[in-house]
């Protein structure tokens, strides 16, 4: 997993799917990616703690809407999904079945310590890291995180998608 | 105490629908009111000492080193267990760190460390943006929390003395702190200059007194 | 103290089943036999007033030895808003026959502290109306509150474990791991 | 400046930009000019689309003290584009046990008649594609057929929230096209038509001569028979995002999605247009504006989008069976009212 | 009645007599379910026959990890309860533990935690009601909750260097005293907040469609409230004075003046009503607290340590430099005793009881939370028969349930 992240975090060429990209591909891609990070929605999916932190992130002191991120409640319109709290072992095969349901190009962030490792709570009822059933693509640490390093995370993310290459193959 | 309701609307008020054009006017004195909202990665939100942030080991400016006398009161009294400590002895029983490591993605935030920490080695900065794509990098060990503490200094222009209350509870005598602790802070830190409210300042009698205080201690 | 006088007047109403009248922090506590736990806790509803049911749990009692304790006890709360006074009542439970008489009919709240009472601890209420469990997985193994129990469970759930299967078959058709996948 | 020329009853003769008769150019030409309309239109509407969410989320962001909309493009200018962008290149999930066919075409059933009713909407004396006799019954039918793209994708989703999104839509907007059409009779009575020129050309070139003042109750009915059509708050029932997550578009991922929030939005500005027309005097403005004359349309049209908005941002919303007994209770009753009063009115004057 | 798999339709045989009933899963993944709360529904149409709500999709083994930690470590467990007023849980186990293990908390700590304690109120009610009123559509009101809600979580950040998980309490005190520059923002905020309730009442107290939605819905009588065990202003809306402010007070709250709001109908706008007067008491509450607050130190002089040992013969060993640590260690006090104790607290939702046994060990033998939550969602499948969806939505609401609470 940390192999694959490193990997992309220094994507430079990185153009597997498309060999030999033409002139054409590049600022189409460029065009879709800046697309993308624009207008990432998060599915509205507040588990625990840190739902209530990203609740703040989306209220008007810091206003996600400024980056262009509005929730929206059906994960068939989502494009990131911000696992805001502690994830149980009840409740793991529900998010994994919300994050099948979005459509691709889908993100993950893991808020908080107890999504990105099960934190305090290394017990019988909880899932250590929801990195085991989902790819994460960025983890927050915090416990909760302040809601200015989620939005520092979604920047992290907004990155992450403007380095990506060929992302859009479900098209072609 | 029964909860009294706003009168029931009258005939007028139901057609002419006043208590929606009420609500209409609010939200639109609020349209021409200027925004709260902070632009985030241009203004920061405003920190305050003692914010349970990024982790770091305090760098001695003498010995260029950490403080840690590897006591093992925050590895114990650490709730998620998210700190590991090992040590060697020398001959003289000094325990000689040999690795510190935080699992900062396990670790809750309570700032029970920097309490019981009895040197002040570890501290929680006010840093918290360190968003990865990647767990590793978020795991520190001793070098990388000396890292933290440098960085802090250098982004906020900190004074390399800083102390946070958490290093430095408010509040609390003197004399009940070790002596590595009882370190200069402002003025309302301390018990003689805290806050009273101003109805009961004629009441101290019966209280403890600073005074009194070091008449005992 | 008025607690008092009405644990000396279950006493005398029910002189078998009161084991032991305990207190303690200025708090009452009746150890009681299960057997009447129902007309116990009828009584202080209709003649005490002890309208509020604070609290109702289970505990195991593997690691701890005490006079009358048996292995499982079930623990009510009563407080009586009129008089504002509280008692508690501890009913002991055997390990062989896990059960106690479920008290939902006087308290429809109770209900679902019977339930979670049921999936931790694995004691069983008669007369429940629907005794399924409530805050685990139905399909869970074990009861988590009993000492026996490791914190980190003793096995892992199935669910988990089919889901982690899920999650690698799907890897190849997401982007990044199928990208980890061709290398 | 209270100048017109030539606001008779005699206009409709006199217009013949789309009169193909009467033109002489070969006849291919005059079919390539009005497609060529009809592409300047769609392309600007649907500009207008985009920015309606732009102006939509700006207004609510300053209402609720924040924002809105900042970092894409100045100020978030081009927040649209990069939604639309993300939109159109994002996968398109089709639901293992949808009735496919009616899945895939139910939001083109939507825009298409919303963009269809557009024709008909004259946004400034001679602008507009087709100057029909029946204007406003031809809109009340498209947008009547629009609610069958949005039942179709309720049902077609075999989703439980989105059949009971379905349901809801098409009860309301049964219960809503009754009190809607018999507002607008009121004016019809007044000016004697329903084409939709005519009714602006009847109403006067005056600020007191518009039929808001006629037709104040009227105008009541039909503005909230107007929200409960374009499913606004205070009646978003069938996309009740708290209730039914969202609705009947609640299995609809991206470009699909999308278009359904177009026809939205262009429904939004249909209805505004037809208040326009019926109540505002459409096109008229206190002096003429060389260059573009639709302007006083399109900042009337905006006007009453930006009512929406703001009572967007104020008000709850209501129960479904609330909104039913709102419309049949009193809307119908007070819309019956004021066609008989208009009646009486007109007997009395004449 | 039909059933669908992850792959196919399957006709399942109708029941007769079920023929017009329409299944709904409603969450775990639902916008107004507060977090994972799932709730099936029978339907007749929009009618509710059965409601069936299903919990435990953040059950983290609480009451377990807390068997295994320090009464020290645990007060850090307490934030995740109710994580929306982590304040009133970090105050109410500390109560608990301090009853249970008899140490002394000194008059300025009692104050604070009665400040800190109001102040969560302020901030878990204003939050109830932004996701109350979003719950009934009217977005704006919850943007501006926020906005007052915003600024308590920037004190508490500075009181205690966390906005919502706060760690506040210690056993014998608090951690760290207030500063000036607090008391001073707090004493702006209490100036301010009045005026912010208008505003909020001004948006939806008269609003026609606010009464619509809210009076005569989800309406409990006293009798089925004690029944249900509600408590809270669930229970006061009822018409039932209970609130253990009163009844048994703790951190010192015999000494303030405050009314306690009791409605009558016991409806939704009832409970919607107390709640706003609370409000308006909790002020006047912080209103004392900044007037009244006595000198004095923060932490008792027999507070015990944060590293407490596990178990009393066994003491840790601490190196030379812990020796003179913060506080000392606890040594021969009845701290070990055996015993069991159940103390209430009044935090924003309800009752939230904390009941210990203590086996003479430096951790609870068994902790059990009487969480107020749980018990109100245990109360939703009676209060929400024979209402609609949309009822439904504010009888969720109107609970005020946090679901880390409930499912601990």
């Amino acid at each position: 997993m940390g192999k694959m992240n490193n990997n992309l975090v220094q994507i430079a060429d990185g153009i597997k799917f498309i060999p030999g990209a033409s002139a054409i591909v590049a600022p189409l891609n460029k065009l879709i990616n800046w697309g993308r990070a624009g207008s990432i929605w998060p599915a509205t999916f507040g588990l625990a703690c840190c739902a209530i932190e990203m609740m703040v992130a989306g209220s008007s002191t810091n206003d996600l809407d400024r980056f262009g991120i509005i929730f929206r409640a059906s994960p068939r319109q989502a494009d990131c999904l911000i696992l805001a709290g502690t994830i149980t072992k009840k409740m793991a095969p529900v998010v994994r079945r919300v994050f099948d349901q979005m459509p691709e190009p889908r993100y993950v962030l893991a808020m908080g310590s107890c999504a990105c490792t099960g934190g305090i709570f290394d017990t019988y009822a909880v899932v250590q890291g929801a990195d085991e059933f989902l790819p994460v693509d960025v983890y927050i640490p915090g416990c909760p995180p302040r809601p200015e390093a989620l939005l520092e995370g979604l920047i992290k993310l907004q990155e992450k998608i403007m380095q990506e290459q060929g992302r859009w193959s479900n098209l072609v | 105490m029964k909860v009294h309701y706003k009168p029931k609307r009258n005939l007028l008020e139901t057609i002419f629908q006043v208590e929606i054009l009420q609500g209409m006017a609010l939200t639109l004195r609020k349209l021409f009111s200027p925004a709260i909202t902070r632009q985030y990665p241009q203004e920061k939100p405003p920190m305050f000492p003692g914010f349970r942030g990024q982790h770091a080991l305090v760098r001695d400016s003498l010995t260029r080193d950490s403080k840690c006398v590897a006591c093992m009161r925050c590895a114990t009294v650490c709730p998620s267990r998210c700190i590991q400590i090992s040590y060697d002895e020398d001959e003289t029983h000094k325990r000689i760190i040999n690795k510190y490591t935080i699992e900062v993605l396990r670790c809750v935030f309570c700032g029970y460390c920097v309490e019981v920490c009895p040197v002040g080695a570890i501290t929680m900065t006010e840093l918290f943006e360190y968003a990865t794509y990647d767990r590793d990098t978020v795991f520190f060990d001793k070098e990388a929390l000396l890292d933290n503490w440098d960085a802090f200094i250098a982004k906020t222009g900190k004074d390399p003395a800083y102390v946070n209350p958490l290093m430095r509870p408010r509040g609390i005598f003197e004399s009940s702190l070790p002596a590595a602790k009882r370190l200069k802070v402002p003025e309302d830190w301390t018990i003689e200059g805290q806050y009273v409210g101003p109805k009961a300042r004629p009441s101290m009698v019966g209280l403890p007194t600073p005074h009194t205080e070091k008449a005992n201690g | 103290m008025e607690q008092l006088g009405i644990a000396e007047q279950l006493r005398e109403k029910f002189p078998g089943s009161i084991l032991e009248i305990i207190t303690h922090r200025g708090q009452v506590t009746l150890l009681v036999d299960r057997k009447d736990i129902f007309a116990i806790c009828q009584v202080l509803k209709t003649d005490h007033q002890m309208n509020h049911l604070n609290c109702l749990c289970g505990v195991d009692n593997l690691k701890r030895t005490a006079a009358h304790l048996e292995r499982f006890e079930v623990v009510y709360q009563f407080y009586s808003i009129d008089n504002r006074t509280s008692l508690r009542i501890k009913a002991q439970i055997p390990e062989s026959d896990p059960s106690i008489d479920s008290i939902t009919s006087l308290w429809t709240g109770a209900n679902w502290l019977e339930r979670e009472t049921y999936d931790l601890l694995g004691i069983v209420f008669n007369n429940h109306p629907k005794l399924e469990r409530i805050l685990t997985a139905e399909d869970w193994e074990g009861y988590p509150l009993r000492k026996d129990y490791a914190l980190r469970g003793d096995k892992e759930w199935k669910g988990l474990e089919e889901l982690r299967e899920k999650a690698i078959r799907l890897r190849q058709y997401d982007f990044y791991g199928a990208q980890t996948e061709q290398e | 400046m209270w100048f017109w020329a030539n606001v008779t009853g005699s206009f409709l003769e006199e217009d013949h930009s789309f009169n193909l008769d009467e033109v002489s150019v070969p006849e291919i030409m005059q079919i390539l000019t009005l497609i060529l309309q009809i592409a300047i239109l769609l392309v600007i509407v649907l500009l207008h689309v985009a920015y309606a969410t732009y102006f939509e989320r700006k207004i609510i962001g300053h209402m609720q003290v924040r924002m809105g909309p900042m970092l894409v493009g100045y100020h978030g200018l081009l927040q649209p584009i990069a939604d639309g962008i993300k939109s159109f290149f994002k996968e398109d999930v089709v639901p293992a046990q949808a009735d496919k066919p009616l899945f895939l075409f139910a939001p083109v059933i939507c825009l298409v008649t919303m963009l269809t009713s557009l024709a008909v909407i004259p946004f400034a004396k001679g602008w507009v594609l087709a100057d029909i006799n029946i204007g406003l019954l031809f809109i009340f039918a498209m947008s009547s057929l629009a609610s069958y793209g949005v039942i179709l994708a309720g049902w077609a989703s075999n989703s439980k929230y989105t059949f009971l999104g379905g349901m809801r839509s098409m009860a309301q907007v049964i219960s809503y096209e009754i009190p809607l059409g018999l507002s607008l009779v009121g004016v019809m009575m007044l000016s004697g038509s329903l084409n939709l020129t005519a009714i602006v050309n009847s109403q006067g070139n005056s600020f007191s001569s518009m039929y808001l003042f006629p037709q104040i109750i009227g105008f009541f009915v039909f503005f909230l028979a107007m929200l409960a059509e374009t499913n606004r708050v205070p009646f978003d029932l069938p996309e009740a995002e708290t209730e039914l997550v969202s609705g009947y578009i609640t299995e609809y991922s991206g470009m699909r999605y999308a278009l359904f929030f177009m026809a939205e939005y262009i429904g939004m500005m249909v209805m505004a247009s037809i208040g326009t027309t019926c109540f505002l005097g459409g096109w008229n403005g206190p002096f003429e504006v060389p260059f573009f004359p639709p302007l006083w349309f399109i900042l009337k049209v905006y006007g009453f989008i930006f009512f929406f908005i703001w009572i967007r941002a104020t008000l709850p919303r209501y129960r479904y069976d609330q909104l039913m007994a709102l419309g049949w209770k009193l809307l119908i009753p007070l819309a019956l009212l004021n066609i008989f009063l208009t009646g009486l009115f007109k007997i009395l004057v004449h | 009645m039909i059933t669908l798999t992850d792959t196919q339709t399957i006709d399942v045989p109708v029941q007769s007599g079920e023929e017009d009933r329409y299944h709904l899963k409603m969450g775990p993944q639902h916008p107004a379910t507060h977090g994972v709360l799932r709730v099936d529904l029978d339907l007749d149409g929009e009618t509710i026959l059965t409601c069936d709500p299903k919990v435990g999709y953040l059950h983290r083994g609480f009451e377990k990890l807390a068997e295994h930690r320090t009464y020290a470590q645990n007060i850090v467990l307490t934030d995740r309860l109710d994580y929306i007023a982590a304040m009133s849980n970090n105050v109410g186990y500390c109560e608990a533990v301090e009853r249970l293990l008899a140490i002394e908390v000194p008059e300025r700590a009692r104050m604070l935690r009665v400040m800190v304690c109001e102040m969560s109120r302020i901030s878990s009610h204003l939050l109830w009601l932004a996701t109350h009123a979003l719950d009934i559509g009217a977005m704006t009101v919850f943007l501006y909750c926020f906005r007052e809600r915003e600024v308590l979580l920037e004190l508490f950040a500075e009181l205690c260097g966390a906005r919502l998980t706060t760690t506040y309490t210690r056993l014998g005190g608090v951690r760290q005293d207030v500063t000036r520059s607090i008391m001073k923002k707090l004493d702006k905020f209490v100036e301010d907040f009045p005026a912010c309730i208008e505003e909020y009442e001004t948006l939806i107290d008269t609003n026609r469609i606010w009464l619509k939605r809210t009076i005569g819905i989800g309406q409990v009588s006293a009798e089925k409230a004690l029944d249900l065990c509600l408590t809270g202003a669930s229970l006061r809306g009822s018409g039932v004075d209970y609130d253990i402010r009163k009844h048994m007070p703790y951190a010192g709250y015999e000494k303030f003046e405050f009314d306690i709001p009791v409605g009558e109908t016991g409806d939704t706008y009832a409970r919607y009503r107390c709640r706003m007067e609370e409000l308006r008491q909790s002020n006047f509450i912080l209103r004392q607290c900044i007037d009244m607050l006595p000198p004095g130190p923060v932490l008792g002089k027999d507070a015990p340590d944060l590293v407490m040992p596990i178990r009393a013969a066994n003491k840790l060993e601490v190196d030379v430099p812990a020796k003179n640590a913060l506080i000392t260690l606890i040594e021969d006090r009845d701290v070990f005793m055996e015993g069991d104790i159940y103390v209430a607290t009044e935090v924003p939702k309800g009752e939230l009881g904390f009941y210990f046994i203590s086996d003479g060990m430096g951790r609870p033998y068994r902790m059990h939370i009487r969480s107020p939550s749980f018990i109100h969602i245990g109360a939703l499948s009676t209060m929400a028969q024979g209402a609609m969806i949309a009822d439904l939505i504010a009888i969720i609401g109107t609970l005020d349930v946090v679901l880390g609470e409930c499912d601990r």
